[in-house]
């Protein structure tokens, strides 16, 4: 049997890399895909979780967060539709008039 | 059988929203007005039926809803904020063909807010959190032709999902180490949490979550920029309604069920706390929009509320949590002056750039008497002057810290205090003793009754405190058990 | 006692004033002047009658408190100390309104002006009336708040408004101090109940705290290496407030540009409110100085530092109004020299530094509404281009000559004939000579005998250039309306005899304040407490002492005539005929003049330099420096806002990981 | 390039703590996990409990979504009518 922990440390791995993303990625869609690694590994803790704890709760709460990620990467999309259509380009870090 | 009574609020806002979506199909972009007034009444029903139940304490649907007094506290708190929102945004949305979907989204994040209020289940919380916020992130971005109002949006947006990732990380381990998500459950197995490193990774990683809606720093970031670019009105329920919501889940999970990792989070909060009054205070200073100035003394204000975690006395809690009502009342009456006051500027020339800036407020006092004192009032209470609602929570809160013994915590809060009566003082200075700029204005009747809501209730809990100081008591033993 | 029932109504009706003049004042007669006129002479008749009712009965104070919320009370106190305050504040600020109908009957914006003066007046009256210190607090902050609003009343004018600012944030480094003091009072007051505070305490009411004295006496801690009573911690912050209310070294900066606001202001604040807030609330919590070693003694080092240093500034000013500044800043000084007296002779220190207090009301208001009368009928400030004002205005001549003579204190030892001032100075002189004669410490009073001669110099300096010789411009006065000269003979009344028929009452008085019915202290144990050393029935002063005062007044009053009297006659003579004889003479005064200013005032004038230098340049630079300080960082900090999204997410992700860090090792440590 | 190296070392701290966390911490788990996977199905067992213990938050979503919905459609729709 694998032990839990390998799942965890995959999870924060995958956790990091979508930490990693949104520091660093220009490109609007790419900071939405780190967001959605970040949730998605969550959800690899969540099952996890649920199935070494013999608990069905965990599971449920993966499938309402999977329903939520994609609430949520509609809206992001539709905030990058807006942005696109204003300036031509979805490079977030160009956008800060709002500072200081 | 569940007594959906009292759920009964939280069902009228959904039915109320759904009945503005479909009727703004029907009718006409003139005639949007009515919508706004039915949103007031769906929640005007809804602060009736949930002052109506104000003393009910029952956990409902296999534990995954409570209705208690803190609750009921904080969903009072909410349907305030968005009926003053309501009111006000009549006249911000007039004549604008998308009035349906404001109100709706309105509504919907009011609901959601609510849930976080009563969830007693870490599901129901994050599905709360996550109604109110997608709600938010939509209602900043309502000026869609706006460039700034759009990178409000967009900002919100990208550091609101970082922190609903964090957050969902952190409950996740929560949830592996108890077994459970249900509050009362996670309380009862928390010791195993508390006695391993991960306990305090995941108390960071909720507190990053909860942070971020309460804006303490330097989970903060955001807000500035938000409560700036966003609609005024939406301003003034992210800053008023939605920041409350992440105290109330700090309450609900850090408080009840968390309660053995006390020492961390409290150490936390104090380090929190001491750098976001100070940065939120020092940073305001140097502001010249006055939306920007609100929204850093709105983070200098999440400092104050969130002394009341490292205290932790009944009488520490309720000052916090009487806290959160006042500055509901301060914030949104102030957000909304400024809205009436771009309102003001907009009508006087129709290109004006910069409508939130400071020297707009210039000689307002003359030009709208009743709006002017009443930021007086506002700004005034946000400092703690009595005989307002800020000095009766401040006292109860800062008093509080003093007895248990935390007085270098107090004399920080109280210095800052101090230092946010000079940027305060400057809205007055401008409003009252500098010439105006323009002749008289009449305030829109939608904005003034909502400003005069506002400022009946910083003046009714400042002037006669003990109902609801005795109420936040009650709210306070909620969390003490 | 039917009138005590009413004393709620003393800080109301000036209140209430405020609201209506404020509201409704534009439609009415004069700006609506005849509301606060009208409530601030009821309050005055009720603070009387109360008063003289309380010099019957001592031992009956008036006390009654209001529960307002949990932890807080309304409460009333009138004792002897607060009963003759509120006769002085009510009595003076209603002269002052009436005379500012005639002096404010130009300016556009009276209702805001009478307003405010009445509700400065209420907020006064309120901090005297308090029996509990929060209470007392607000009131002292609401002060505050309508000082910096009537200092910048003329707030077109960049210097007023600088000025109101000034004021504000240096009385706020006072009053954070204050509230430091408070704190740091109720925290011990916790320690002492162990957590369990009874019922009443938590409202800090002066008789509870004063019960407390020997506890909080007891309470030590350690300052950079040396144990000190908490008490003196506690006492020494509220002197801190005091100092900042009351102008006193350093933070007396905000006083003489205050007087920017109109000249009823600054009587107002210098005579009647405001700056004797300060001295009020040391005699106020007298005994808890009296059980703090050390205490008075700072008190009153700082007191007599002040007194003396502020009036070498007074002889250099040319700005008539500044050198009454000044000369407040002086006096004030003299009455908390009077207050640190208490170290050895008890209570007896609050009566002499209190009489003080109300006679220095009578005669600084005078000093100020007369100047106010020289200034709206001269239409300048600056003293050299007067000159000769006493021939169109003598009135206010008159009137100027009793308020100077009662400042710098003339009149006969050991009779009962004198200046107020007379009477009231040269008791702190006394006791300050006493002091000296039983600790073997004689500076403050050096302090006291050379401010007094400084004293009479700079007075007779702005008497003589002012109201003597020749007109120096062309400014064309007259006498001022009847509604200024009225309050002026009241005044000058009052400055010339207060003193003589009330002395020895006063005292007898004052002496109950901590002896009756609502606060009971034993002054001797707290001088143990304190390690004071009473001295009791001290008499026989040497002649000489007795005379010091008035020889040094009178020699202060021949060096001005020397200098400002002779040498203008002549000066303009000489420049006119060119006659070699006059220029002679002329020359001999001249050099009379420099002799006399090498020798004896050069070196003054030096130190008044300084003291101006080091006023102007260094502390207001540091308090300057603070608030700019702030404002620099906050300009840096935001800086760190750099609107670009993915630093918020940065700043969010290293927040998390330092937080982590940061409760692991304070988590381990504990 | 800066900027991405500190990102980098901030991101791998981060997972370094996490994962030293995790590998620290003593995991509650069931002693054996069902082996035979086929045999039993979840799916009805996760159904009940959506419809019954977790009603509430599964209307809630309902709203999410459709708030989710409104937003974004209101947000990405293009107002060039006029």
């Amino acid at each position: 049997m694998i032990p839990l922990t390998y799942y965890l440390i995959l999870s924060s791995i995958v956790f990091t890399i979508g930490l990693y993303g949104i520091m660093s990625q220009r490109n609007g869609v790419r900071l939405l895909m780190s967001v959605e690694l970040m949730l998605n590994s969550a959800n690899i803790n969540l099952v996890a979780f649920s199935s070494y704890n013999d608990d069905m709760s965990g599971q449920v709460f993966t499938l309402f967060s999977i329903a939520l990620a994609a609430a949520e990467a509609i809206i992001g999309f539709a905030i990058l539709l807006s942005i696109f259509r204003m300036r031509d380009m979805i490079n977030i870090d160009d956008i800060n008039i709002l500072r200081w | 059988m569940e007594n959906y009574m009292l759920l009964a609020p939280e069902i009228i806002l959904a039915l109320v929203g759904l009945t503005i979506l479909l009727t703004g199909l029907f009718i006409g972009t003139n005639n949007k007005n009515i919508l706004g007034y039915i949103a007031s009444a769906g929640l005007i029903a809804a602060l009736c039926l949930t002052i109506s139940n104000i003393s009910v304490n029952e956990t409902m649907f296999y534990g995954t809803i409570t209705i208690d007094a803190l609750s009921q506290f904080f969903k009072i708190v909410f349907i305030s904020v968005s009926l003053l929102v309501a009111i006000a945004s009549i006249k911000y949305t007039e004549g604008n063909k998308s009035t349906d979907e404001f109100f709706t989204l309105l509504l919907f994040s009011t609901i959601g807010m609510m849930v976080v209020a009563s969830a007693n289940d870490l599901i129901t919380l994050f599905i709360g959190f996550e109604l109110a916020s997608l709600c938010t992130y939509a209602l900043a971005g309502f000026e869609k032709n706006n460039p700034k109002s759009i990178e409000a949006s967009m900002k919100y947006f990208i550091i609101g999902s970082l922190s609903s990732a964090l957050m969902l990380f952190g409950i996740s381990f929560v949830y592996g180490m108890t077994g459970t998500t249900s509050i009362p459950g996670i309380a009862e197995n928390a010791g195993a949490l508390a006695a391993s490193p991960i306990g305090l990774i995941a108390v960071v990683m909720l507190i990053a979550g909860f942070g971020f809606k309460m804006a303490l720093v330097p989970f903060h970031m955001w807000a500035p920029d938000t409560y700036q670019g966003a609609p005024t009105v939406v301003s003034a329920l992210l800053a008023a309604g939605s920041k409350k919501m992440g105290f109330v889940a700090a309450f609900r999970v850090l408080v009840i069920a968390l309660a053995v990792l006390s020492p961390t989070w409290q150490t936390a909060f104090a380090a929190l706390a001491i750098i976001t009054m100070t940065l939120g205070n020092v940073v305001a200073i140097s502001q010249t929009s006055v939306k920007r100035m609100l929204a850093y003394s709105s983070v200098a204000q999440a400092g104050y509320i969130a002394m009341a975690f490292v205290v932790m006395t009944p009488m520490a809690l309720a000052g916090g949590i009487l806290y959160t009502l006042s500055h509901a009342f301060m914030k949104t009456g102030a957000f909304l002056v400024v809205a009436v006051v771009g309102y003001m500027v907009l009508s006087d020339n129709k290109n004006a750039k910069d409508i939130d800036h400071l020297d707009n407020f210039k000689g307002l006092a003359k030009r709208m008497p009743i709006t002017a004192f009443a930021m007086m009032v506002f700004v005034f209470a946000l400092s703690g002057i009595p005989p307002t609602a800020g000095y009766v929570s401040k006292f109860i809160l800062f008093s509080s810290t003093i007895e248990s013994g935390l007085v270098w915590l107090a004399v920080i809060a109280i210095l800052n205090s101090a230092l946010s009566l000079y940027y305060y003082a400057r809205i007055v200075k401008y409003m009252y003793f500098l010439p105006a700029s323009g002749g008289k204005v009449s305030e829109p009747l939608p904005y003034a009754i909502a400003i005069i809501l506002a400022l009946a209730g910083v003046l009714v809990i400042g002037i006669w405190p003990e109902p609801f100081v005795y109420w936040a008591m009650e709210a306070a033993k909620v969390l003490m058990i | 006692m039917a009138i005590d029932s009413l004393a709620f109504l003393i800080p109301l009706l000036p209140a209430l004033a405020f609201v209506i003049t404020f509201f409704f004042g534009k439609k009415m007669y004069s700006g609506g002047a005849l509301i606060p006129i009208g409530a601030i002479a009821i309050s005055c008749i009720i603070s009387i009658l109360i008063t003289i009712n309380l010099l019957q009965n001592p031992e009956v104070v008036v006390h009654q408190s209001y529960p307002w919320f949990a932890i807080f009370n309304l409460g009333i106190l009138i004792d002897p100390l607060a009963g003759v305050m509120l006769c002085m504040v009510t009595f003076v600020s209603l002269l002052i309104h009436i005379y500012a109908v005639g002096y404010m009957s130009h300016d556009p914006a009276k209702p805001r002006y009478f307003a405010e003066t009445a509700l400065f007046t209420a907020a006064m009256l309120g901090v005297v009336l308090s029996d509990n210190i929060l209470q007392l607090f607000i009131c002292w902050e609401l002060v505050g708040l309508c000082s910096y609003l009537l200092i910048g009343f003329w707030y077109q004018k960049p210097s007023a408004a600088a000025a109101a600012k000034k004021a504000f944030l240096t009385t706020r480094v006072g009053d954070v101090m204050f509230l430091t003091g408070i704190i740091i009072l109720f925290s011990s007051i916790f320690t002492i109940y162990n957590g369990n505070l009874p019922e009443g305490i938590y409202v800090l009411q002066f008789n509870e705290m004063f019960k407390l004295i020997p506890e909080l006496s007891a309470m030590h801690t350690t300052i950079l290496g040396s144990e000190v009573s908490m008490l003196t911690i506690i006492t020494l912050l509220f002197f801190g407030g005091a100092v900042g209310k009351s102008g006193q070294f350093p933070l007396h900066v905000w006083l003489p540009d205050a007087m920017e606001g109109p000249t009823t202001v600054s009587a107002l604040i210098h005579a009647a409110t405001m700056v004797t807030a300060g001295v009020y609330l040391v005699a106020r919590t007298f005994p808890m100085f009296m059980g703090a070693p050390d205490a008075l003694i700072v008190v009153a080092y700082v007191g007599g530092f002040t007194a003396l240093f502020a009036s070498t500034m007074g002889i250099v000013m040319n700005d008539i109004k500044r050198v009454l500044a000044f000369s407040t800043i002086s006096q004030l000084g003299y009455m908390m020299l009077g207050l640190g007296m208490g170290a050895v002779v008890g209570m007896e220190a609050v009566g002499v530094s209190m009489f003080h207090l109300i006679n220095h009301a009578f005669f600084k208001a005078l000093l100020f509404l007369c100047a106010g009368s020289v200034i709206h009928s001269v239409g300048t400030q600056d003293m050299r281009q007067m000159g000769g004002v006493g021939k169109v205005m003598p009135i206010t001549f008159i009137t100027m000559l009793v308020a100077s003579l009662a400042l710098a204190g003339f009149g006969i030892p050991g009779t009962q004939i004198g200046t107020s001032g007379f009477f009231s100075k040269d008791a702190i002189i006394e006791t300050t000579y006493l002091f000296g004669e039983h600790t073997g410490n004689y500076i403050p009073y050096i302090f006291g005998i050379v401010a007094a001669l400084l004293t009479s110099i700079y007075i007779f300096r702005l008497l003589f250039m002012t109201f003597t010789g020749k007109a120096r411009t062309d400014y064309g006065g007259h006498e001022s309306p009847s509604s200024m000269t009225v309050p002026l003979s009241i005044l000058a009344v009052l400055a010339l005899i207060f003193g003589a028929l009330t002395q020895t009452k006063f005292y007898r008085f004052l002496d109950e304040t901590f002896i009756n019915n609502f606060v009971h202290v034993n002054i001797g144990d707290l001088a143990e407490l304190g390690n004071y050393h009473l001295v009791h029935g001290h008499h026989g002063e040497p002649l000489l002492i007795l005379w010091m005062p008035i020889i040094v007044g009178v020699a202060g009053l021949l060096i001005s005539f020397l200098i400002y009297y002779l040498k203008v006659v002549d000066m303009s003579k000489i420049v006119s005929r060119n006659n070699f004889v006059f220029k002679l003479l002329y020359n001999r005064y001249y050099q009379h003049h420099i002799f006399i200013e090498v020798i004896s005032l050069q070196l003054t004038y030096g130190l008044s330099l300084v003291g101006e230098f080091i006023d102007r340049k260094i502390i207001d630079g540091i308090i300057d420096g603070i608030s700019d300080g702030t404002i620099a960082i906050g300009e840096i900090i935001r800086k760190i806002q750099t609107g670009v999204v993915q630093s918020y997410a940065t700043a969010v992700i290293a927040g998390v990981g330092l937080l982590i860090i940061l409760l692991k090792l304070i988590v381990e440590v504990q | 390039m800066i900027n991405k190296a500190i990102n980098g070392a901030v991101a791998l701290l981060f997972l370094a703590v996490v994962a030293l966390a995790i590998v620290t911490t003593t995991w509650i788990t069931v002693d054996e996990l069902p082996q035979n996977l086929a045999d039993q199905s979840n799916i009805e067992a996760i159904g009940v409990q959506i419809f019954t213990q977790f009603v509430i938050p599964f209307e809630v979503l309902s709203l999410v979504l459709l708030g989710a919905l409104i937003g974004a459609v209101y947000i990405a729709k293009s107002e060039v009518e006029k």
